[in-house]
């Protein structure tokens, strides 16, 4: 599974893509966040607030119990602010 | 129907002028360009830096563009949103519609920005001098894109 | 602020970028342009002709223009008409506006082509190949400026 | 007083612009416009239907009972189509 971090979701992870193979009770994004969280304090603090992160699975906005499966790309990012 | 999303500027007259080349049956084209302002808040601003997904970003400006196709007549619809470190009185982004009714290419115009300020995926990191710092998004943003919710042209009576 | 009333094309990029140039307070630039289209009702048009005012088409543009910075905050504005013959595919008309927020952009610029349509003495003369006729005024039009008549821009609510 | 015509006001009167002075007892826009039809047939057939024909005095929109007196520029023409 491919994770892409945005905006200060990057900077905080301190990366902006990782591989990763969570074990296969990780079945939806909420889950998925909670796993991610253990990867490292950076995880831990970006990660800290739900209700900031919005989702998208494989380039579709998703929500947090949306589906994960492996091989999906799944980012994480704050609410957009283009325009 | 065209969607750009580059670093370099663009030129907006050249721009509009793809919509209605070559054509007689354009009554009117409605155009909106966005810049990077110097004050952000009370805090000035000495760049603007945008991040956005790529790949996701050009999914979305289309489909977001078919979705204002879908609502109204047009004959024409154009977006360009830049990426990168912009300085302010930049442009941003161009969005613009071409149909043979003004009323439609207005509306259609302020839908496109409307539901790419809150759909297509772009962040803004502001350096103010005092550091940088993420732009939060607006709820005011979010209202304005939920005008456009109902579906119907019409349903902007309930704004 | 600024109305010209010409004969001339204009250059759209040039005269947008009038309202930009060397500011770094601006948010947004909404524009309109009308052009000629070849069709009107049921019959092709081959050119029209538009006839004005002298005098009192500049001061009628000036006051409409005044009318939208009483209005809204808006940090420049624009009209550009023309007038004589013209065939189907020219620029008529372009009004744009600049403010710090789009969304007073984008309802002056409405704002300002719904007034213009039913205040500036322009008449339009077709030529359909079938002869030559003064083109109708529009109920829509009406309408449409009728819809700003109350005067804040929170009245769109009624439209 | 001159008087000015547009579009099919202008073609049907066969004039853009006269100057004129009808007797003092033409004292608003319905009057003069009732006056200038003895002006000739073409006269006649422009100012026919009064529903169709909108005026300025000096450069500002007027209503048919607006006033109007020596020296005033009254405009008389169809409702506008610009834009």
């Amino acid at each position: 599974m491919r994770i892409l971090y945005f905006a200060w979701l990057r900077q905080r992870t301190g990366t902006g893509e990782e591989t990763i193979e969570p074990p296969p009770e990780v079945r939806d994004v909420a889950g998925l966040i909670e796993w991610l969280k253990g990867r490292g304090p950076g995880h831990a603090e970006a990660l800290r607030d739900i209700s900031a992160i919005r989702v998208a699975i494989n380039q579709e906005f998703a929500g947090m119990d949306s589906a994960v499966a492996p091989g999906d790309e799944v980012a994480l990012f704050p609410p957009m602010t283009g325009g | 129907m065209a969607v750009r999303v580059q670093r370099e500027d663009f030129d907006v007259g050249a721009a509009l002028a793809e919509l209605t080349d070559g054509r007689r049956d354009i009554g009117g084209v409605a155009s909106f360009v966005g810049l990077v302002r110097d004050v952000s808040g009370d805090a000035q601003v000495r760049s603007m830096t945008l991040e956005h997904y790529p790949g996701m970003t050009e999914s979305m400006l289309a489909r977001i563009e078919a979705e204002a196709k879908a609502r109204w007549p047009l004959d024409g619809t154009l977006i360009i949103h830049r990426y990168g470190r912009l300085e302010p009185g930049e442009r941003i982004v161009l969005v613009a519609t071409a149909s043979a009714h003004r009323r439609h290419a207005l509306e259609a115009c302020e839908f496109l920005i409307d539901w790419l300020k809150t759909k297509a995926p772009f962040w803004k990191l502001e350096d103010t001098g005092d550091g940088e710092r993420w732009v939060a998004a607006k709820a005011s943003d979010d209202d304005a894109a939920a005008r456009w919710q109902a579906g119907a042209s019409d349903d902007r009576a309930a704004e």
